[in-house]
């Protein structure tokens, strides 16, 4: 599937996809700006806005190798985990002024303990995030978000009021309702934009200043109002995973005619398609029921399954999709038993679905392809 | 109506030409470095055996297999896993579990009543189950890919090989070897450590009615056997050389598409 | 891959030394405020150099001095188990003169005193030396575990406890908290030359005698923590691993596993030293 | 909500096929250790025992239709003890019975039905059992959301299971950092299983019988670390064939809190004492002590421990499972006794200790033990289920560097011996031996 936009903000997003620090990062850190890293779409980034520092979702992009990390992991840990780490011991997490950790999973909380001993960063904080979703959890991860305010505000010497908690969960928000906004453009016959290109700006929205980021978002939404959709593909795709942030891996589907028109990835709907209550009176309370109720949640949130399964079927209607690409890292036990329960959830459903096994840097394409062709085949498309 | 299906593998380049439904040639060429070489010599050794003077003399051509995109004169391409199901069906009706035995992967693959592909799995990662891991097991026995399929006999007990990953399997083997045991037993061995792998790859489709095993592999009777015994199932014997099935299914395939354009 | 590779970035540590000054502080308020209350504090003063240390100290120590370890039968009495309470902590400090060199202090009744007894224990070591940094503060923290380096006393292997036992042999023989004392100091002034001064507290009177300390001791391991952060991240990478099958020959980093066979080599003759040992006592007895 | 009653009936005597069969196993381990009069054998034979006890309670309220618990340790089981609710542990096969002559064949089929070959084997296997209908349908289950991501995993899809959905389940949500904060937390968590428990048994708990149950099992602990003093003797008097593991099936599973249990730890503590006395070890000529870092290779126990023995004089002097650093639970008031629970349960229990929250703490313990037992090496067996550990590989070989002490990590399949196979292990570990001049 070609790509029919010309668009300049679309590049912008699409080099902030594809580099660690793009050119409004970096101009943000001349101009003096702290950034604090996230390891996971856990860290309620709001917090870090409100600290007035750049959120920056931690990634693995353009790592070559994991020479250095495979002397702390080993060759059963993702290869994910392999490369964000390879990539902060070589230096080039250096721009971070501070770096945030839950416990995400087996692989990613280690990091933090190689981290701490291997990696000067100035400020390191790790939020015991819950696993699982009823209000005790809610109250629990409250606190923590509480705690992440006070140790990021001792360690900047500030104060976070409630009033900047507020204004950075409206920032947030915005953020939410343009994306979601331009998911909904998806939802036509002819979409204006392809799966590979939304992922760029999903991504790009977890690097960049957000009231920059809104606003190139907002010029982003008006360019695709006036240009024309895509209708040559052979099926519309749902892609649902784990930490997917390479665009080239949806253009590999898109190419056999699977057109990507929505998603349940965590650089996805999952961080964006609810809002964080505004109406709710304390900050810190509306951010732990969101971050653990109010939002589609990680395959690790042990209650939450039958919600989940909920919302893919619900996507799947809405977007009119033809069958759902579920794509898993080698070696991540959440998404293997993720993966094995949707199986049989979209089977009673009678929803079209495959299963791929992936690494982080794209490897196979050849192998990719196939299994995608043929799923499309066997979808009679 | 004449139609070709082309089916470049890693290993070897297999061209299937059909006259009204019938195959009237076939041919397997070995791969060379260069796919779209293999295609042109696995579709002009098929044209001459089957008395075409050119490639134009066909009505419709259909690629498959991982060299697929690279059959330049294919008018469209079509997963190997689609044509394997296709061809291995319309040879045998009661087919409904395939499993293709190719030189870098093995897929199984489950069917409709049509034809149509139900549910697969591939294997891609690691050599278990394909040809690339008899390779080196014959290379590791001297005794070439041909004596490995003669060495198995079911009356052989199997030596026990428990590792799947070929790079271990070989050093089990060694150590068989150098223990004494009969090289038809380490065979049978062999045959039943790739039989297992396979049986639980077929678990994860759901066996179906009858198998056919396609692919160069399934000429080893060895492992067909041993398949057998695990899957508890008949594997039925096809009527050509599983080898082309890809070919015959992208043929099968060209049929129907050559008919939808002259409807159109 | 880089073979068996093996990288230094090393940077240097500037880390303030007077971290724990102010807890020195706190500890000898701790004891006056005891005195005050009336609590029976004694104090010992020791000649300070490794030879003196150990006079008078009725049992052997050092590294093969306890191979055996303490049964219930052979206990005398016991310190530290959980019911009865247990708090134990290192400062240490580059300014010697905050240190009164070979004292040694007891709040609450001593070993002679208490046959049969499961006493509260606390234990607060303060050492210093001109030249201690952070980074020794590692084996400090360790070394408080003192393996079987006194005889007749036994530190149970619970982690974050300090539970030990003493025998009724080391009791009989006059064992108590000055020869333990004593004890210690010389270990310490024996294994980390840069201790130049050191001296003990000990509290066995109540558990909430513990209470204060056990603030201060969460205290410390914060920060022992943090100092912990700091040497991680100055030494970098030095973490080696064989990928060369423990083929030694082609290897080109064998120094660093030569350092380590080097304490093998060590640990096997000690050990067969002491079973030598052994069998000789037992011939005798 | 329930399942009607025919369906369940049906579940149920399909579930009890495997189970009778690993209870027959059982039997027959019993009657093998029976002719041995070794007392060592004996305390074994006892455990067998027990677990054949437990099987037959289970099969009894199972075919009188009485309730019984899906249940687990590390989730407060001295609960489960004081309200009288017999217990089996869905994850039994592949912890107890991983040398049954079934096991590999279980592990095929479990990768059939679909589930992924990098998902640690004991927790595949155990949802192979209950998707396959081999585990008897409990009344309710309490879950673990710890130490490790499968098992976390592994409770969803049991919960989804079509079968299986309107079982209710309870799982305690594990805090990750060890501060009062969480021992609370954690508490509480408890006393919602025990609502819980209430709400879905007919059985109501009594916190004078709790109170009876955590002295016993008080004094089992007692008795434990008791015993893990005395693996410290050189040379150590017992080796991999007694210790952890077994404690741990007595006092955590078979024996939560019960005389009989009690009774057993004084035997173990009497028998080694006496073996410590006579400076009588395992084997005759200890050359080298060893630390195992995780649980024992269930499923090939047979083919590989005994040779590091015989061919290497290397003993198991300590490994994940019995080093625990128990404390007694305060039994003065319910507040105290839940606080305990959680620690003990959080803090203190092996593998949930290790595997679960930051790596300081496993840091620390590595250095403790090869202080303590005089350790020659560490072997880091690297399980493929245990990702947190072997994401730790670097701390560990760090530590031991430090220590100069040996290191070696092997990567296998506890229960699987094709993974790695045990000849492959054999030859890793001998040339590391010989490289470092052990042994």
């Amino acid at each position: 599937m070609e790509s029919k936009l010309k668009s300049k903000v679309l590049q912008e997003f699409q080099q902030a996809t594809s580099t660690l620090v793009n050119p409004a990062l970096q101009s943000w850190k001349d101009q003096g700006g702290k950034v604090v890293g996230c390891y996971c779409s856990y860290v309620p980034e709001e917090v870090i806005t409100a600290a007035g520092c750049v959120p920056f979702r931690i990634r693995g992009t353009g790592s070559t190798s994991t020479d250095l990390a495979d002397t702390c992991l080993s060759s059963i840990n993702c290869s994910f985990s392999r490369h964000s780490l390879d990539m902060a011991l070589r230096g080039d997490y250096a721009f971070l002024d501070g770096a945030t950790w839950v416990p995400t999973c087996d692989h990613v909380r280690r990091i933090y303990d190689h981290w701490r001993r291997r990696v000067d960063t100035p400020y390191l904080h790790l939020m015991a995030l819950p696993k699982k979703v009823t209000d005790v959890q809610v109250q629990w991860y409250s606190e923590e978000v509480a705690m992440l305010r006070d140790s990021l505000a001792k360690h900047l010497g500030i104060t976070i009021s409630d009033a900047q908690l507020w204004d950075a969960i409206k920032l947030h928000n915005e953020t939410r309702r343009l994306q979601k906004h331009l998911y909904e453009l998806r939802k036509s016959d002819n979409p204006p934009i392809t799966g590979a290109e939304t992922l760029a700006v999903m991504v790009a929205g977890t690097a960049m200043p957000r009231s920059h980021y809104n606003q190139l978002l907002r010029q982003l939404l008006e360019e695709l109002g006036s240009s024309n959709g895509h209708s040559d593909q052979r099926a519309r795709i749902l892609l649902i995973g784990g930490i997917l942030d390479d665009p080239a891996y949806i253009e590999v589907i898109e190419e056999q005619g699977g057109l990507v028109v929505a998603d349940s990835l965590c650089f996805g709907t999952r961080t964006m398609w609810e809002l964080v209550d505004e109406q709710e009176s304390d900050p810190v309370a509306a951010l732990g029921r969101y971050y653990i109720q109010g939002r589609p949640q990680c395959p690790r949130m042990f209650g939450d399954q039958p919600k989940r399964s909920a919302f893919i079927k619900q996507m799947v209607k809405d977007f009119r999709v033809d069958g759902v690409i579920s794509e898993r890292l080698v070696m991540c036990d959440n998404w293997t038993g993720e993966q094995f329960m949707f199986a049989e959830d979209l089977k009673e459903a009678g929803i079209p679905y495959i299963r791929l096994d992936r690494e982080y840097i794209m490897a196979g394409v050849g192998q990719l392809r196939t299994r995608v062709q043929a799923f499309l085949e066997m979808m009679g498309r | 109506m004449i139609v070709g299906g082309c089916d470049i593998g890693s290993a070897t380049g297999k061209a299937v030409i059909m006259k009204d439904g019938n195959i009237i040639a076939w041919s397997v060429v070995p791969s060379t470095t260069k796919p779209e070489i293999t295609a042109r010599q696995a579709m002009d050794e098929a044209l001459q055996k089957a008395s075409l003077t050119s490639i134009d003399d066909l009505d419709y051509i259909v690629g498959t297999g991982y060299g697929r995109l690279k059959v330049q004169f294919a008018h469209e391409n079509i997963s190997e896993i689609t044509c394997h199901g296709r061809g291995a069906q319309s040879l045998c009706p009661s087919v409904h579990t395939v499993i293709d035995i190719g030189g870098q992967d093995c897929k199984v693959t489950s069917l409709t009543d049509n034809g149509k592909v139900l549910e697969f799995v591939m294997n891609d990662r690691c050599a278990a189950g394909t040809g690339r891991f008899f390779e080196a097991m014959a290379r590791v026995l001297s005794c070439g890919l041909e004596g490995l399929s003669s060495l198995a006999h079911n009356s052989v007990k199997p030596a026990n090989i428990s590792s799947q990953c070929s790079v271990f399997a070989e050093s089990e083997v060694v150590t068989l070897i150098n223990e004494g045991y009969e090289l038809s037993s380490i065979v049978a061995g062999i045959n039943h450590s790739v039989a297992a792998r396979l049986n639980a790859m077929v678990g994860r489709v759901g066996l179906s009615q009858d198998v056919a095993i396609t692919g160069g592999c399934a000429k080893n009777e060895g492992l067909v056997h041993a398949l057998e015994d695990k899957l508890k199932a008949k594997v039925m014997k096809l009527p050509v050389d599983p080898q082309i099935i890809g070919a015959v299914g992208a043929a099968l395939i060209a049929i129907e598409k050559a008919q939808a354009k002259v409807e159109a | 891959m880089l073979s068996g590779w093996f990288l230094h970035f090393r940077t240097l540590l500037s880390c303030p030394v007077s971290i724990f000054d102010s807890y020195i502080a706190k500890i000898t308020e701790y004891v006056n405020k005891m005195k005050a209350d009336g609590q029976l504090v004694r104090e010992y003063r020791c000649k300070p150099e490794i030879r003196e240390l150990l006079e008078g100290v009725p049992v052997r120590t050092g590294p093969a001095a306890n191979q055996g370890i303490i049964l219930r039968g052979d206990t005398f009495m016991e310190l530290g188990n959980p019911e009865a309470g247990a708090c134990a902590f290192l400062v240490w400090t580059d300014n010697p003169s905050l240190v009164s060199d070979g004292r040694i202090t007891l709040i609450g009744p001593d070993i002679p005193e208490s046959p049969g007894a499961s006493l509260p224990f606390g234990q607060v070591l303060i050492v210093a030396g001109p030249s201690l940094t952070s980074q020794d503060h590692r084996s400090l923290e360790n070394a408080q575990y003192i393996g079987g380096h006194i005889e007749g006393y036994m530190i149970r292997s619970v982690p974050q406890q300090m539970w030990s036992r003493v025998s009724k042999e080391a009791a009989a023989k006059g064992f108590r908290f000055e020869s333990l004392g004593r004890a210690l100091m010389s270990i310490y002034k024996t294994q980390i030359p840069s201790v130049s001064t050191m001296e003990t507290l000990f509290i066995t009177s109540s558990k909430g005698h513990l209470e204060p300390l056990e603030d201060m001791a969460i205290q410390v391991r914060q920060v022992f923590m943090k100092t912990l952060t700091e040497e991680w991240k100055a030494k970098g990478f030095d973490v080696y691993e064989c990928s060369l099958g423990w083929d030694c020959q082609s290897c080109p980093d064998q120094v660093v596993c030569d350092d380590i066979k080097e304490i093998i080599d060590i640990k096997k003759v000690a050990f067969q030293e002491n079973r030598d040992e052994n069998e000789i006592s037992h011939k005798d007895s | 909500m329930a399942i009607d009653k025919a369906t369940r009936q049906q579940m149920m005597v399909k579930g009890l096929e495997r189970y009778k069969q690993e209870r027959e196993y059982f039997n027959f381990i019993t009657n093998l250790l029976a002719a041995d009069p070794n007392e060592e054998i004996q305390l074994s034979k006892e455990v067998t025992e027990i677990t054949v006890a437990r099987y037959d309670e289970i099969i009894r309220c199972a075919e009188e239709d009485k309730p019984f618990i899906g249940g687990y340790f590390c989730a407060a089981p001295e609960v489960y003890a004081a309200m009288d609710l017999p217990w089996y542990l869905i994850m039994q096969t592949p912890f107890l019975a991983a040398s049954a002559p079934y096991l590999l064949e279980d592990v095929d089929a479990a990768e059939a039905m679909g589930l992924g070959t990098d998902w640690c084997t004991a927790c595949r296997l155990s949802l192979y059992y209950i998707e396959a209908g081999l585990s008897p349908p409990p009344t309710c289950m309490i879950g673990l959301l710890h130490p490790c991501d499968a098992a976390t995993m592994l409770h969803q899809a049991v919960v989804r299971n079509d079968k299986w959905r309107d079982i209710p389940m309870f799982c305690t949500d594990p805090p990750y950092l060890e501060d009062q904060r969480g021992i609370d937390y954690f508490a509480g968590e408890l006393r919602r299983m025990v609502t819980f428990l209430e709400e879905h048994t007919d059985r109501k708990l009594d916190i004078d019988r709790l109170r009876e149950i955590i002295i016993e099992s008080n004094k089992q602990y007692e008795l434990w670390l008791e015993y893990a003093q005395l693996r410290r003797a050189k040379p150590c008097p017992q080796g991999w064939g007694m210790g952890g593991g077994q404690c741990f099936a007595v006092s955590q599973i078979f024996q939560v809190g019960q005389p009989r249990g009690t009774e057993w730890f004084r035997k173990l503590v009497d028998i080694t004492e006496r073996k410590v006395k006579a400076k009588q070890g395992i084997i005759a000529n200890e050359r080298i002590r060893y630390f195992w870092f995780d649980l024992l290779p269930f499923g090939w126990v047979f083919e590989f421990m005994p040779w590091l023995e015989e061919e290497w004089g290397a003993v198991l002097v300590m490994d994940m499972f019995g080093y625990t650093p128990y404390e007694p639970v305060d039994t003065r008031n319910e507040d105290t006794m839940f606080k305990g629970l959680a620690k003990r349960n959080l803090y203190q229990s092996p593998m949930v200790r290790q595997a679960r929250g930051i790596a300081d703490y496993f840091a620390s313990d590595i250095a403790r033990v090869v202080k303590d037992y005089d350790i020659d090496c560490v072997i880091w067996p690297g399980h493929m289920g245990h990702k947190d550990g072997s994401a730790s590989v670097g701390i560990m070989r760090e530590i031991c560097q430090q220590l100069k002490v040996p290191y070696i990590h092997i990567g296998l399949d506890l229960f699987d011996r094709r993974y790695t196979s045990p000849e492959e292990c054999k030859d890793k570990i001998g040339k590391f031996f010989s490289a470092m001049g052990l042994g």
